[in-house]
Parts: C-alpha cells; structure tokens; sequence
C-alpha cells in the first residue's frame, strides 16, 4: 500500500515509479510533471528504475493555473 | 520603443508578466497572453488531476511564452524549496517566483521565511523573483542575497486596491540593483501607469485581467498603460504646485470693456 | 480601436485634446501634436505682435489638426462672449473652449458668469465647451443651456495635482448627456487614464506635455494612457476588496512534510 | 489720434480699417487676424470700408498659444 | 482654552454646530446638545403635525442653546427666501442656514440660486450662513454679498466621507474673511479635528452624531476632535517630510562590538 | 472617561506615549509632560556626559512619570539586547522599546533582527515593545514570541506623512491580542485621532510634539484628539456612503408657489 | 372651501388666521409656528384680523428636526 | 591604558570599575547610569570590587533625549 497525492493506492511490491505512473494511466513520457517520494523530488531520470517503498507519499504534481 | 525588462541578464521586451490564475477558461487565457504581449505567464504547482481535459502547458506554449512557476500557497521555506525543485523538474526551468505566506487570510509574505527561502533557492542555483510586501529593508536583504528581482506587493493579492503605499515602492526603487516588478493588488490600467510612474521596471498582474469582466480587453488596456507609465517616467512630469499656473498669456488681452 | 469621441455631431477618432500653452519652441508643439494624434488643439486670443517671427497656426495647420480657441483670461461674461466673437472672426470656427476664471490666483471658473457666458454664445450659434470646475449641479446647467460637452477640472490649471475629487467626477459623468472632458489637473499618464476609467470621454492637457521635460515623450505616454484608460472602463474592473483572493488554487497542494 | 491694441497712434481721417492694417504693416489678408472698434467686432468684409473714428480703440487679435 | 467663534458679532464658545436631523429620538438629541457643548443647533421648517406629541423646540429651549433654522429641501432662490420669512417668524430669529439645492440625489447646492438667495435675504436684514460646495470663488461671492460665514462641504450630505477635496476648502479658508464652518461630510472624529487644522473655524455635524451607534458618545467625540484641531492648528505642526528624521541622536552611541 | 490601556498588566491611564527626543529644552519637555498627561516617556540610552548640564531623568522623575528605555540607532539584535540590558541597569526597568533599524536612511526596522531581539529579550525577563513597520504577519510573530505590545508604525520616524497604509493599520488591529501602539509618522491631532478610530490602543508621539512650533499646545492638541479618537471609536460611526442621504425631512414641505 | 396645508378644509366666509388656528386646534399663542397665506407670510400680530379668502392656499409650519 | 566611552584613558592596575567612575569625577552613587566591560554588562554591585583590565573598553551610558 502507497500513498499517492494522498489516496491509499495498491502497488506491487518492486513497483517502480514509472509502474505507478502507468497504473494511474499517466504516461511518464508526459511533460510538465513532477514526482517526490516522502517529500524528496524523485528526477525523471530515475523513474523506471526507482522502486517505490511499501508506505510510501508518492506526490506526482504538474503545472496548474495560479497567480 | 521602450527599453526592454532584464531580468537575471534575459531580455523581456514586455514588461507585463501573467498570472494564469482566475481565467474561467482556457481560451481566454491564450488570448489574453495575445492581448498583454506578455513573454512571462505564472503557473502553480498541484497535484496531477488525471482526469483533467485541456493543458495548459499547452496553451502556453502555443503562445510562445514561457513559463514562471510559483510557489503559491506555501507557509514555510521548506515547502518552497520543495515545490521550486519540483517545478524545475516538471517544467525544465530554473526560475520561480518565490511566494512564502503568513497566512490565509491576508495571503502577506512571511519576511523570515521568505528570507530564508530565497537564500536557499540562490544556493540552489535558482533565479529567484519574491514577492515580497512593500518593506524596503526586507527588499534590499532579498537583493543582498541574490534574487534576481524584487517584486513588491502594491495591496493584497487579488484586492485591486492599487498601490496603497506610493512612498515604500518608491523608497524600494531608489534603493534597488535589480529590476522592481510590482505584484499583487493592480485592480485597473491606472494602477499599472502608476507603478511604472514611480519607477517600477514591470508589474505582474492576476486578477486584473483574468477577472475583469473582459479579460482580453484589460489586458490590452494594461499593456497600454505599462507604455504609457515607462514614457511618463522617462519623459519628467511637471512637478505638483498647490496652486495654479496659467497656461495662456496673461498678458496681450484686448481691450474690450465699453 | 476604441469608439470615437463625438462632440456636435463631429467624431474624434483622438480622445485627446492638446493644449498650446507652455511649449518653449513651436517645432516641439509640432512634434507634440504628432505624438498625441490630436486632432484638436486650443489656442488664446491676444492682441498681434507685428514683430512675432513663426507662425503658430502654420505649425498647426501644416499637422492637419483643427483649431480649438479658448477664452482664457475672461473675468466676465461680457469679456467672454466678445472674444469668442473675435476668434470666430478670426480662425472661421464656431467652436470655442469657454473660460470665464474667478481670479487670477487660482484661475478657477466663475460659476455665473461662465454659464451666463454660456447661454449666450450658445443662442450666437457657438459650439461651446466650457472650462468648469467639478460641481455636478453647475455642469448639468450647462449642459440645459445647450453646451456641446462639459470640461470639469481635475484639479487647478498647471497645478498637476490629477483629479482632486474623483467622486464629483463620477456624479457628473453618470448624469451628463453630452461628452466629459477632464479639463486642467492632469500632471502624467496615470492621470489621464484614470479620468477616463471614471467614465470621462476624453481629455484635454496643456502643462502636462507642454512643460514636462520631454514633452513628445510625454504626448506619447498620455495617449497611451488615454487608450488604456478607455479599455480598462470597458473591460469592467474587478471591485476593491478590503481582504485578499488567492489567485493560485487552494486545494490540490502536494503532502511535503516530512 | 486712435488707440490700436493701447497705443496711441496717428491715422488720417477717414482711414479705413484696411488703412489703419496696412499702417501697422499688416496684410488685411493674413488669415487669422480679427479686429475690434471700440469694444465691437469688425468682421472682414468691412474693413476696405469701415472708417475709424478719431479716438477709436482699436484691437488687432491673432491667435497664439494658449492652454 | 481656545478664542470664542464669532459670526455677525455674536460670540460661541463652542466651535460645533449640531444638526437636529437623524436622531431617533428627542431624548438623545437633548444628551448630545449637552455632550457636544454645541450652542446652536439647526431646525428645518416643515408643516405642523397637530397630532405630533413632544416639542422639538421645547428640548432645545431647555438646553438653553438657539435655534437656526434652515431653508433645506428648497431648490429656487424664491422658496428659500419665503422659508426664511417664515422661519423668522416663528422663531424669532433673523439667523439662517441657507440651502439651496441642486438635486436630491446629491443635494448638493446651486450656486446661481444659493448666490441669489443670500443676496436677498442679506438685504432684508438676514444673518446668512449658506451651505455652499467647496469652490473659492463661489465662497467669495457668497462673502462679498454679505453672508456672515460661509459653510462649504467637505464631502456630500450625510455620506461620512470626510474632507473629499481639503485643497479648495484650504483655499476658502486662505481667502475668507468670514468665518469659514465645515458643512456635511463629517463622519467621525478625525474628519472634524482636520476641518479645524486646514483653518476651518467651525463645523457642523448632524448625521456623524445623530445616526451614530452612540450619539452622545460621538458628540463628546467630535467636541474633542474640534478642540484639538484648533490646537493643532495654532500649534504649528511639523512640516511633512519624504524621508525619516531621527528621534534619538546618532551620535554618542556605546561601542558593544565583542 | 474611556477605559485605561493595559500593558503587562500595568494600568495606564493614559494612551500616550511621549518621546523625548527633539525638545529644545528640558523645561519644555516637562511642560509638555504635564499638557499630554503622558505616564510613559521614552529615552534613549547614550555615553554620559560628564559635562552635561540639567538632567533629564530629574525632568521626567519630577512629573511623576516612568521611563521607558528605547534601543534607537541599533542596527542588530546583538546591540539591540545590550543595550536593553545596560538600560535595565540604570533605568532599573525591564521594559524597553525595542528599536533594530535597517539603516540610517528610512529608520526602516529590520524585520529578522527586530524578531531575534525580541524573542531573546523576552526571554530574559524584558517587557518588550517593538517598534514595528505595518507588516501585519511581523506583528503577529512579534505577539507570538511574546512581546507585550506591538508598535507599528504609521509613516517614517520624523516624517509627519500620518498612517500611509490605514488598511495595514486595521489588519494588525483585528489580530492583535496585544495593545496596538501607532508608532512614528503622527503630524498633528488628526493622525492620532484617525489611529485610535481604526482601533490603536495608544499612540507614541515625539517629533510631532517636541518639533512642533508650540510643543505644549501641540501636546494639549494630540491629548484632546486620542480621546476623541477613543470615544469616536466607540461611538460607532456611520457608514461611508457615494451619495448624499437627507439630514433634513424631504415630505411637509410647505406649498410656496405663486 | 381653504386649502390648509394641503387638504381642502372648510371655513365660514370671513374667518380669520386665528380663527383657521382654532379650528385646527392649534393654539394661536403657541410658540414656534408661522403661517403663510397664498405664498405670502402673515405675521402673528395680523392673525385675529387677517381673513382669509375663499381658496386660499394656508401653510402652517413649524420647527421640525433637521440637519 | 583602557578605553573609556571611545577615549584612550590611563588607569592605574588594579583600579576598579569604582575607581574609574571616580576618576571620571562621575559619582558612583548617581541613579541612571550603567557600565559594560568589553561589551558585558558590568552590574552596579560588582563595580567597587570588578578590576578593569588593561586595554578594556569601559562604556558609561545613562539616558538621553530620544523618540
């Protein structure tokens, strides 16, 4: 179990950040986002080979409107 | 014809930066970037909504302007330095506009912890542009520590109570090294005439246009009234006189009395 | 881009009427017309120089503007009316910028003789537009009486102080079926556009680019001020609010607590 | 003796305004010029004909620069 | 403490009138007379209510302060006059407060018909105290036709929106040689205390205490706010200055450097 | 008449604070001691003078009014706290306003220096008045580490300019759950009047007094205008309002017409 | 048939100020009041003998609160 | 040699902070006043015992007119 932008989320054991990626149906080819793992920044460079811990805040944030 | 806005050694030929907060839709957003002929738009950055329709990463740059993320909503310097990496992740820049607040309900910057986020973010290798409030030692510390501009509140974000404090921005650009970008309160086109008036070398601005009534047509009027302010500055106002100074001859007259 | 000023019938396409008085050479009045694209500029009647070298209707007819005689320096009615007279004779207009001061100090209208002025030159077939000062009650007589616009001041002529009482203006604005043309007061851009932000239909400045230092620049700054100031009241400003709105969502702030 | 814009001046009697203009080196067809007799505007079409009486105030205007 | 107002010859120890309109009821009009120190109060004339129980006059009497009637709600020269007749007759007074209005909307005055009122009722023997704009040259017609004081607006009836323009009531003031009693505008305490530093001898108040939470708290209020304006005003204050100006010396600093 | 001001738990019945500083003499301090009715004087602590002449304490200790030792001319909370303590030695008070500049021009207080200083002298035992620029979440982190009052300012030291940014004024009013003391920037009785009607607790005025043409006068004037500042404040007064409302009844207008 | 401020009152033909007063139940000593007739004010020593005429437009006014 | 309040000053060793003042003809006992030592607070119960060291920074403060 992972947390992800706050949502208790299944994931595989081994699961590595771009298996989150794909299982939330977002295409980690995909400008304009970024990934933390509990609260540290997650580079893209290390998506498909970082495996992301069981209890883990997977935060995944992207551009939005603001001031 | 008027000099360009260099910030961190960039030239911007506009010196109008948008926020893209408070647009109701997509499309009057990119057309108001037409409009203000702004090269600068500020983002936020939240948590991915997998569902949402529509980028707005790509309407910008279907503009071709460039992005400034900003660190809205963020009560300490930690979380701002986070979210600032995060934005240089997801966006491919190294500039943000710092934004550490006190609280909700005045949505005033935090001077210790927007002190201490800068400096770090400068260490970071960031081009770092705070908002700040209109206090000018807090803006002469931010320079000493190496932001890239100053941007002083003119009133609280989103009021359009235009510059409630003429005297501190001035005070901040007789002082400053680096350009002074006045941020927040701008509530219509005179606002914006007179922040250049007092020396500012550009202005951000939200809600002026993106919740004018029409938005296009604001951000045409606050493109004109950034011009109209840069030349005023440039041109020297005649000074303020209590009292009247005759604009025709007083001498001359005929004599016309019967 | 903006609807023309319409004044008797006759469109302005320039929202800006200039003021002849205080520029030190003819060539930068010249210069100056050109800048604000005027299409209307004021001049006084005084008794001939024989020895005068340059001529300034020369300078304003070879710019394609028309001539817009005033009455400055008239104490009374009488005055007034005969030197109207005298211009008509001698510039073939039948328009006339009406001023009737009070005194030589502050060169404020004399409410009763200005209208009495007024009434007169309006039965003599005069298009007039009469200098007043901000009273809502005397600029709605002189509307009754048959005047083509009211030009309520600012603030004192050559004072630069902009618009003393910005309420007053607004009272006459939401009442007036003719055009409002801020007369006297404005000092720099910000000023002008502000006038217009309160509904006024255009402007009318002398000291302020004839005097500043710069005065094409100046021209320049306040016709841009002039169409921002336009847009800005179309556009429909945000109202002022005492508290902030947060421009940047809220919600949606990613967990980065350790 | 007539008095023209406040100046004591000679004019033979029976000058005309066209008379009195052109003794000030004038041209009666500058555009521009108005002239007023004793406190009455003189339109143009009368000045080859309208005399000026002695003791006359006469004031030649022009426009100049003004606010 | 300070010199006596003195209108027409007649000496007040207190520098505040107060208006009897607004207050809700007769009791607490007669506990602000005695809060405010006031020593005439202003009455309007109306037709008799037979049925109307408690006598205004009787309140007022007992107080042992005097009457001014008013000719409010009139809008030509004539029914102003008439009201003024009739106001002397009852009341036995030959003082009055003349208003003269353009509109009901603003209610502010009409300088033809104001000018015109005070100049009859001058001539039949009136003490004329007229409510008039803030324009300098109507106050000195109103003074030169023999009114005993002149009493511009600061801003309009009953709005609570202070001194809207100070500039031209400092002009009234530097030209007067009547008194000069602020009229309409006073919302609160501080408004009264600037009336009486731009040189103001007098003000009157009815709404700023009448409609007050606490009239009789805001009447003690505004008697003081006057009292320390006409201080402030003989006391000279400093001059306004851009930048600081230290307090404490600079020099004799103790060296606490480790 | 109105209740006292409580700071720390002390009962002043006063509201003013006098500074000391500007008095040409000693013998006009006094006097206008006794005129403010000040219990609280300010001073500043500086290298003896074994030549000086008259002492000041005597003056201050003579009218029966405690000391309050202030820290101007500090530029950093180490100095700041030193001399705090050097003036809790000689003054045998641990109150202090604590001053921490950020430099000589504006006299602009530091913010991060300002907090450091207040938080190490709480600590050691000190009631801490700060003198604080009108940075609302400054004056909350200066209540939060426990200062036992807030004195933000209204406009520069010296500058006479009033309350620049009343908006800033009331939003650290309507936080506070400290006295909120208006610092720096009164001219003259208005300001002092406007303070406590946004909701100040108290006043501290130096130059508008010491530096006034008439000091005692001057002290007489703010005394009156803090006490109807108070009582307006409470009085609860109306509301601005754009247009006019009739102080007089529209209906039972008599019938006049011919 | 007067018209007492405002409202059609009925009047025997010669009646006086005081007389209207009367009927009105409003006491002619009363201080405070003044009354015009037909837009001309009636001073108080004229009441007792003052009729007034058929039609006549009678306002009677006193001090009402105001500003 | 110490520093008084910025002044090169001679003392004799062993001169304490008592003898200072004394020196400076400032009475010991006057209210208002303090010393600090080398940017210390001295208090006044140590002064008739405290020595000033050789080349000491003696400050001597008391309260002055200021905002």
């Amino acid at each position: 179990m992972i947390y992800v932008n706050g949502t208790p989320t299944d994931a595989p054991a081994g699961a590595t950040i771009h298996d989150v990626l794909v299982g939330l149906r977002i295409d980690p080819e995909t400008a304009g986002i970024a990934v933390a793992i509990d609260a540290e920044v997650a580079r893209r460079g290390v998506w498909p080979t970082h495996t992301v811990p069981d209890g883990a805040r997977v935060e995944i944030v992207t551009a939005t409107q603001g001031g | 014809m008027t000099p360009p806005l260099v910030i961190a050694g960039r030239e911007l030929r506009s010196r109008l930066l948008l926020g893209t907060g408070g647009f109701a839709r997509l499309q009057s957003l990119g057309e108001a970037i037409d409009a203000s002929q702004t090269e600068l738009v500020t983002v936020a950055m939240r948590r991915i909504d997998p569902a949402a329709q529509g980028s707005l990463l790509d309407v910008i740059r279907s503009r071709g302007v460039d992005v400034l993320p900003n660190t809205a909503g963020c009560f300490t310097a930690r979380d701002a330095v986070l979210t600032a990496r995060l934005a240089r992740e997801a966006l491919e820049t190294d500039w943000v506009k710092l934004e550490v607040i006190g609280d909700e309900r005045t949505l005033l910057p935090d001077a210790l912890e927007l002190l201490a986020a800068a400096e770090q973010l400068v260490d970071d290798g960031f081009v770092v542009l705070p908002y700040t409030n209109d206090d000018p030692v807090l803006a002469r510390r931010l320079e000493d520590v190496g932001c890239a501009a100053v941007m002083p509140l003119g009133s609280p974000i989103g009021s359009g109570m235009g510059i409630a404090n003429p005297a501190n921005i001035t005070l901040i650009v007789e002082q400053a090294h680096v350009p002074v970008i006045l941020d927040a309160g701008v509530g219509t086109a005179s606002d914006a005439a007179l922040a250049m008036e007092l020396g500012c070398d550009g202005v951000l601005c939200a809600s002026a246009i993106s919740r004018a009534a029409d938005p296009v047509a604001m951000a045409h009027a606050i493109r004109h009234a950034i011009e109209a302010g840069v030349l005023a500055r440039g041109a020297g106002r005649i000074a303020r006189r209590t009292h009247a100074r005759a604009s025709s001859p007083l001498e001359g007259m005929p004599e016309l009395a019967e």
